[in-house]
């Protein structure tokens, strides 16, 4: 019960910081001159109205909702993981690389979604091993690991994977390893199955399991986990492990259920920024699976809707950036509701004073 | 190589240096305050783009101070955000992020060629002239800066209460500190530290603007702060190596006959690992204030 | 109607998005039709966004600007067959997309063989060039490049009678929007004797021309050497007209407005469009082609119209400073490009670039 | 009788989250006079103050200084009319030098001129501390000396101590009431807070009891006994005692359990055990005991002598050399889960450091520790949550915790719930050796009592209790034996049969038995 008024509680407040930040945003659009009624009519037309407009909304979301769970898990522990970025360069290749022979299709697909989380987990160790044992911290590392990592991918796109008759980008995934498209005419696959079923997993694994107590009470408050018997290393290279699992495998919904591409281009065009998309999406659904699901889906929806205002409202992506940023600014105060309430208390105190 | 390559690596490396530093030299002061902006990066392209307007309309000595005051306006609504709403850092940082990108891309839109803003010559701020080659004013400004903001931490008043307000707000409180006040007013100067990184960026380093202009360094800048421990003088040391090694490592990739050995990829990921290895060997370990992304509340 | 699609570069690359822009622009002046620009956000915005104008069945034609749109289109063009597709800088074989290609290796030799010349007129021991991410188109400008120089150097033996002894220093930077990344590798460049550094990498010729004026300043020069060569659009006006002694210009521009007038016409078919010296497509910039140019800084707001005879003046005495030999040389270049007498290498594939390299390596003895 | 310096009307508290902590409570503060403020956990004797001294606005009611209505929108404003206050958690910046935390309160900076002012303060108070040390290296008491000098380098009128002695050794008990008694003198108004009624009998002039936010007594000290006082506290008359007061203590029965000794193994045995501090040299001095079943030994001394280095060390949370062993094996180094498998409990003297995990739920927090245990442990470590709650309900019934609910987090709950959370927990794990730090520091009297009289039920069902505390009073009433700590090596190890309070405190103070 109690648990439930938090929940719906926290939800209302995001919406009611979402609508803020479209009222505030609208203003804006206003003094630049464009309509922002017909701008949010394209918006919310594109991205939630009908099964093509939804299928757009989760395409986008599949792999924010890997990403931010690669944040969140490492946040409820009390790191601060921001490699979900390299992580996932390297899922997103390792998947890629598994077409480099054959297997009969849908075991192709697990096994290249198994180099992928390897991948990660790979991409993921270094800075677990400096922090568990050395004490570096992790914000460094991975800030640092993704830099390099971006490199290693160039190089890797250009010279190892490289398609031999198309230089620009890797061999194509082969069809057995691919995620098929879920609807058809969009670029939706059934790799948000995957994404979701993970999200539920860590959910089941951070509240239903005794490691994920011990995760969560290692962040929580690590002296009393130590206490407790928790052991900090473990827990910080099973946060790294998670995380590295799940945005490798960020990496190859990409790589692997993305129409049309099925590979990864120079200059990593199609899948730069998801890591650090991610860490945004699980602020606005605080570092909860569950949140992030619907964070996700939200923000991938305002991803696409931002296509679609270009082409129906006429305003370019750059000021929808600035929509986007408003949007999120709003969602930077948790507690709008109590902002609100806290102006009702202030009438009663001055009321009492007289 | 000869000296003239010497001068030249050090110069550029300096140049390279002085934004990140600035920018992490200023977010030290927020931190230790107990503000933690990952919205760095959105600031110097805000105020990159605004010193260049600034510097158009008046001059360089206006184009700095738009490029501050732009920084100061974000770090102050940053801080209206966080330190008295109680909002929630992170995000704030990444929507200022986003806010930036798409404001500055729009903005150098409505300026007439998109993407790109050039800054004429004559408005930039002069280059000290040197046997070696021009120096900005700002590097020698970045070299002292670190400095002041260690003795305004350690030796004054001011400094003591930034410090206090990091580590426990509400001791702080009670000893009598306006917790809110100082906080805002140190993440507004760290932001505004990076408003004149970005204005320095715009109108004396590369003389124009462009809607990726930043590239990363408002990350690196927090990295660096991470590397110095939270200590302002090391911020030079973080700013220079990680310079040092960029400017480096497009050295080296230009030298006949190494690319064919290594591929350029891998002499790009030198100043990443140089910073790693420095942190794994030397720093270790960083004591964050303890308050630092904790919002004070009095009850 | 005309739907243009950019990709993630977006308008400000300074290279095909923007002069795809400008193309389409004009078209739509002299046509009178309108325009609705999409810009892709990420990569992965590129199928619905061309799914998504076709779906509205509403524009004329739907101009694809850059080859990384090209596996998406060929996607969405079997599902909307009545609907007319185009695309720059890539082959999309489709009954209804036509492909324009560009032969930037043609315009590469061209700016190449003018370096090699440069070098060795004027006793620098290296020529530079600075390119972006590693990709097959790159590929045509610095195999075209490489080609270039090295017959320049051969023209200039064969002209001065002596055997000039001139490198090359090349470097991907990784990046098409870092500009201090090209700053700092056209100071490097700069440094070690660059006579002229070959802007290969859009926005990142900021930085590349910052860096020459810089060295310029240090020198106590106006004007060149040391030089920057411009690229995709003519970028010979920047920096006064005298810092950017050429521009290998790729006429995006030129492509769009073409296939546009097609759909206009009623001409429009799919199939390839391949744009060379000979279509003008690319090529060495000339005098008019700076006055066009400078038109379009004006109106951009990036230089004042007042400027417009400075900037020409400049540019045609740092072009008279050189021996007419060397113009007329890299004259007698194109027209055997043009004639076939010359085919210039065009590597696609990485073996063949590496097969470039090690036939052409340019390296100081 | 003198005008009130300050008079607070008919004050309304409301928290946030609803508990309404004070419900219409007038109270003025004279000069020259000590006022008690006595209640039980929660009564609200700390967010009065809070109120009075500008750090939590009421809801309704004002507050009045010499006469005049003011509002007080924060500790700035209150210190400028001369208010200071000396909080029951300490107001410290733990890695500040003790003069940077002066500088804080004054408001000047950490300069000579601050130096020299301090160096007189504490001359004329005889509180003396090592002005450069960060406050993080040093003993409790000292840092409560570094509070009040902090309030008293501005000039105040008005000076607010909340629980001030809880950590402090009699001989600085006495020293600070000496000071007090001085500063009354001079004509400070001064409001003191205390669970102890000896305390508040030897000190105030007059005591104001709250019970559940309202007043429900002001009373003259010299009119009063600490029978009514306990009276009005809590609303009726103390339940009998399990033990008696510290005078009596002669007739414990000591044979009964000299008997159960004889000839009985210890379960723990401590050998020269060396704990390093952490700014380096040793917090622990080789240390050797040893503790019998059915025998409480209480650790007495001043906090800050190596306690806490020692209970962690034992308790496999700090490094530490030399030997401890339990049942003959060796424990030191071990994890914390493999002692609790061995039998050792332990209820640690930080309870928001240890003890619980404030934002878990009562339920979480009933099983940190025992997480691994087969009962709550299902196939692929999923967390069987029937069981926990069942657990979880245990404990709430047998300790009778008060908690809104299984799932309320635990800093819901009250300072005495929590404890009582924790120790429930910890006896939950059926250890033979129960290592309880501080176990009713900052409890009120029925909660203490309470918790005491858990220990020596275990005790007498045979399990061997090492008991530390700063309380001499409830180490003396407890203990079978004691042991007195002082810089890290015991100074004597008795009986409390053979000691007096003089004695106890010399031993503290560090001379040798
Ligand atoms: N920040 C808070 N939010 C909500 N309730 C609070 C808060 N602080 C105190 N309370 C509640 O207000 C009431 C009064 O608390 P207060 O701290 O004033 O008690 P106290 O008399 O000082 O107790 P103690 O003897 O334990 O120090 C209690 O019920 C307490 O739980
Ligand atoms: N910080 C807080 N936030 C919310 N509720 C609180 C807080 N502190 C206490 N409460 C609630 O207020 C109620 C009264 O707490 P209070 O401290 O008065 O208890 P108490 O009866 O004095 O217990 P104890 O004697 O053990 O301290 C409790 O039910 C507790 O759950
Ligand atoms: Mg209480
Ligand atoms: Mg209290």
């Amino acid at each position: 019960m109690r648990r439930l008024r938090a929940t719906l509680r926290a939800v209302a407040e995001s919406i009611l910081a979402a609508a803020i930040g479209l009222v505030v945003a609208g203003f804006i659009l206003k003094a630049w001159g464009y309509s922002p009624i017909s701008a949010y009519i394209a918006l919310f037309e594109a991205s939630f109205r009908d099964l093509y407009g939804i299928a757009g909304a989760l395409a986008n979301a599949t792999p924010l909702i890997l990403t931010a769970l690669t944040f969140a898990v490492a946040a409820r522990a009390g790191l601060f993981n921001i490699g979900a970025e390299g992580q996932m360069y390297f899922g997103a290749l390792a998947a890629v690389a598994a077409s480099l022979f054959r297997l009969p299709p849908g075991l192709h697909l697990l096994v290249a979604l198994a180099f992928a989380g390897a991948a990660g987990v790979l991409w993921s160790l270094v800075p677990s091993v400096l922090r568990a044992t050395r004490g570096v911290s992790e914000v460094i590392s991975t800030i640092m690991f993704n830099w390099i990592g971006r490199y290693l991918a160039f190089w890797l796109v250009a010279n190892v994977l490289v398609d031999p008759y198309r230089a620009e980008k890797t061999i194509t995934v082969l069809p057995g390893s691919r995620f098929p498209t879920l609807v058809p005419g969009t670029d939706l696959s059934y790799a948000i199955f995957l994404a979701v079923a993970v999200a539920l997993l860590v959910y089941f694994l951070l509240w239903h399991t005794v490691t994920g107590y011990e995760m969560r009470a290692a962040g929580a408050n690590p002296d009393a986990a130590r206490y407790g018997g928790v052991r900090s290393a473990g827990v910080i290279v099973l946060v790294f492990l998670l995380g590295g699992i799940t945005a490798g495998l960020a990496g190859a919904t990409q790589s692997l259920g993305r129409p049309p591409t099925y590979a990864v281009y120079s200059g990593l065009p199609q899948i730069s920024n998801l890591g650090f998309d991610g860490i945004g999406v699980a602020m606005i659904g605080r570092n909860h699976p569950l949140g992030i699901i619907f964070a996700a889906v939200f923000y991938g929806g305002l991803q696409s809707g931002a296509r679609v205002m270009q082409l129906f409202a006429g305003i370019p992506l750059e000021m929808v950036r600035v929509v986007q940023g408003v949007i999120v600014l709003a969602l930077a105060l948790p507690e709008l509701l109590r902002i609100f309430r806290i102006l009702r208390r202030r009438r009663v105190e001055l009321g009492g004073e007289r | 190589m000869t000296l003239g390559y010497f001068w030249s690596i050090l110069f550029l490396s300096l140049h390279a240096m002085v934004p990140i530093t600035l920018t992490a030299a200023g977010e030290v002061v927020g931190e230790r305050a107990g503000l933690f902006n990952i919205g760095l990066e959105g600031i110097l392209l805000l105020s990159a783009f605004t010193g260049a307007l600034g510097a158009e309309a008046g001059g360089w000595p206006l184009g700095l101070l738009v490029g501050i005051g732009t920084g100061a306006v974000v770090g102050l609504f940053f801080g209206l955000v966080n330190a008295y709403w109680k909002g929630n850092q992170l995000i704030t940082g990444v929507g200022i992020n986003l806010f930036a990108l798409g404001f500055v891309a729009f903005g150098l839109q409505a300026l007439g060629t998109p993407g790109f803003h050039d800054v004429p010559r004559d408005v930039r701020l002069p280059a000290i002239q040197t046997p070696v080659g021009g120096l900005s004013p700002i590097v020698l400004l970045a070299l002292v800066v670190p400095f002041a903001i260690h003795w305004f931490l350690n030796r004054t008043r001011a400094g003591l209460w930034v410090r206090a307000v990091g580590e426990n707000p509400e001791a702080a409180d009670v000893a009598g500190v306006p917790v809110e006040l100082v906080r805002l007013l140190a993440t507004t100067f760290g932001a505004a530290l990076a408003g004149l990184a970005g204005a320095y960026m715009a109108i004396s380093w590369m003389g124009s603007v462009t809607k990726e202009m930043a590239a990363g360094r408002g990350f690196i800048a927090l990295a660096t702060v991470v590397f110095s421990g939270l200590r302002p003088i090391l911020t030079l040391a973080g700013g220079f190596i990680f310079g040092f090694f960029d400017s480096l490592a497009t050295w080296i990739a230009n030298i006949p006959g190494v690319k064919e050995a290594v591929p350029w990829q891998f002499v790009s990921t030198i100043p990443y690992i140089a910073t790693l290895l420095v942190v794994t060997g030397v720093i270790g370990r960083v004591r964050f204030p303890k308050a630092l992304g904790v919002p004070y509340r009095r009850e | 109607r005309v739907a243009l699609i950019l990709d993630v570069g977006g308008r400000g690359d300074l290279s095909f998005n923007d002069m795809g822009f400008k193309g389409t622009e004009e078209a739509m002046a002299e046509f009178g039709w309108e325009m609705t620009v999409i810009q892709s956000a990420t990569a992965a915005d590129y199928l619905p966004n061309i799914r998504n104008a076709a779906r509205t069945r509403a524009f004329d034609l739907i101009l694809c600007v850059g080859f990384l749109l090209a596996d998406a289109l060929n996607q969405v063009a079997p599902e909307f067959p009545d609907q007319k597709f185009a695309i720059i800088d890539a082959v999309v074989d489709q009954p209804n997309v036509l492909s324009i290609v560009f032969e930037e290796q043609e315009g590469s030799a061209l700016v190449g063989a003018l370096a090699g010349m440069l070098a060795a007129h004027y006793g620098y021991p290296y020529v530079g060039v600075v390119l972006g991410i590693e990709i097959p188109v790159l590929y045509h400008f610095e195999g075209g490049y490489r080609f270039g120089i090295d017959w320049g150097l051969k023209k200039y033996a064969q002209v001065t009678g002596e055997e000039p002894n001139v490198g090359l220093l090349w470097v991907y930077t990784g990046t098409f929007s870092d500009i201090a990344k090209g700053k700092a590798a056209a100071e490097a460049q700069l440094e070690q004797g660059a006579v002229a550094v070959y802007n290969v990498a859009g926005p990142l010729g900021i930085g590349i021309l910052e860096a020459v004026t810089e060295k310029l300043e240090e020198l106590g020069r106006e004007a060149g050497p040391p030089f920057m060569i411009g690229v995709d659009a003519n970028q010979d006006w920047m920096g006064d007209g005298n810092k950017v002694i050429a521009s290998m210009m790729k006429r995006v521009d030129v492509g769009c407005y073409t296939a546009i007038k097609m759909v206009h016409e009623g001409t429009f078919a799919g199939g390839v469009l391949r744009m060379g010296l000979a279509n003008r497509g690319v090529g060495i910039s000339r005098f008019l082609d700076l006055l066009e140019f400078i038109d379009f800084g004006v109106a951009a707001g990036a230089i004042g119209a007042e400027r417009r005879p400075e900037i020409a003046a400049n540019w045609a005495a740092v072009r008279a400073s050189l021996p007419t030999w060397i113009w007329k040389a890299v004259d007698e270049l194109e027209k055997k490009i043009l004639s076939g007498e010359i085919v210039v290498p065009k590597p696609a594939t990485r073996e063949e670039m590496l097969q470039v390299r090690e036939l052409y390596p340019l390296v100081r003895e | 009788m003198p005008e009130p310096l300050l008079k607070a009307e008919g004050i309304v508290k409301v928290y946030p989250d609803g508990t309404v902590a004070l419900r219409g409570v007038d109270f003025d503060i004279r000069p020259g006079e000590i006022q008690g403020l006595l209640g039980e956990n929660g009564a609200g004797k700390t967010t009065l103050t809070k109120i009075i001294s500008g750090l939590l606005p009421p809801t309704l009611g004002r507050i009045l200084l010499g006469g005049e209505p003011v509002r007080l929108r924060s500790p700035k404003e209150a210190l400028a009319r001369g208010i200071g206050m000396v909080h029951q958690h300490f107001a410290l910046v733990d890695d500040f030098t003790v003069l940077e935390n002066i500088a804080l309160g004054t408001g000047r900076p950490a300069d000579r001129a601050l130096r020299a002012s301090v160096a007189e303060l504490m001359e004329r108070t005889g509180l003396r501390v090592p002005l450069d040390a960060p406050v993080e290296n040093l003993a409790v008491g000292e840092r409560q000396r570094v509070e009040i000098l902090k309030v008293l380098s501005r000039a105040v009128r008005i000076l607010i101590l909340d629980e001030p002695t809880s950590v402090l050794t009699p001989v600085e008990t006495d020293e600070l009431f000496g000071f007090l008694r001085r500063l009354k003198g001079e004509g400070v108004g001064i409001v003191f807070i205390t669970h102890k009624l000896r305390e508040v009998l030897e000190i105030t002039d007059r005591v104001t009891v709250l019970r559940r936010g309202e007043v429900v007594g002001e009373v003259l000290t010299r009119e009063t006994s600490a029978e009514e006082l306990a009276r009005m506290m809590v609303g009726a008359e103390l339940r009998p005692r399990g033990r008696r007061p510290v005078e009596l203590l002669t007739d414990i029965p000591r044979e009964r359990r000299e008997a159960v000794r004889t000839g009985v193994e210890p379960v723990l045995v401590v050998e020269d055990l060396r704990v390093p501090a952490e700014g380096g040299g040793e917090a622990v001095k080789g240390i050797s005991f040893e503790l019998y079943p059915g025998e409480i030994l209480g650790i007495a001394g001043v906090e800050g002598n190596g306690q806490t280095e020692l209970v962690e060390a034992i308790c496999g949370l700090r490094g530490g050399r030399g030997s401890a062993r339990l049942r003959g094996r060796e424990i030191l180094g071990l994890p914390p889960l493999e002692l609790y498998r061995l039998g050792l409990a332990h209820i640690p003297e930080d309870r928001w450091k240890y003890g619980l995990i404030l934002s878990f739920t009562v339920a979480e927090n009933s099983i940190l520790g025992r997480q691994r245990s087969p009962r709550f442990l299902g196939p692929l470590t999923v967390l069987r949550w029937g069981e926990v709650f069942a657990h979880a309900r245990e404990l709430i019934a047998r300790f009778s915790i008060q908690a809104p609910g299984l799932e309320a987090p635990a800093k819901s709950l009250s300072g005495g719930n929590q404890q009582k959370l924790i120790v429930g927990r910890e006896l939950s794990k059926e250890p033979d050796v129960v290592i309880a730090a501080q176990p009713t520091r900052g409890l009120d009297i029925g909660a203490a009592e309470y918790i005491r009289d858990l220990l020596l039920g275990l005790r007498d069902e045979g399990k061997a209790i090492l008991l530390v505390s700063a309380d001499l009073d409830e180490v003396l009433e407890l203990s079978d034996r004691v042991a007195f700590m002082y810089e890290g090596t015991f100074t004597a190890v008795t009986t409390p049969a053979e000691l007096d309070r003089e004695r106890a405190g010399l031993y503290m103070g560090g001379m040798r038995g």
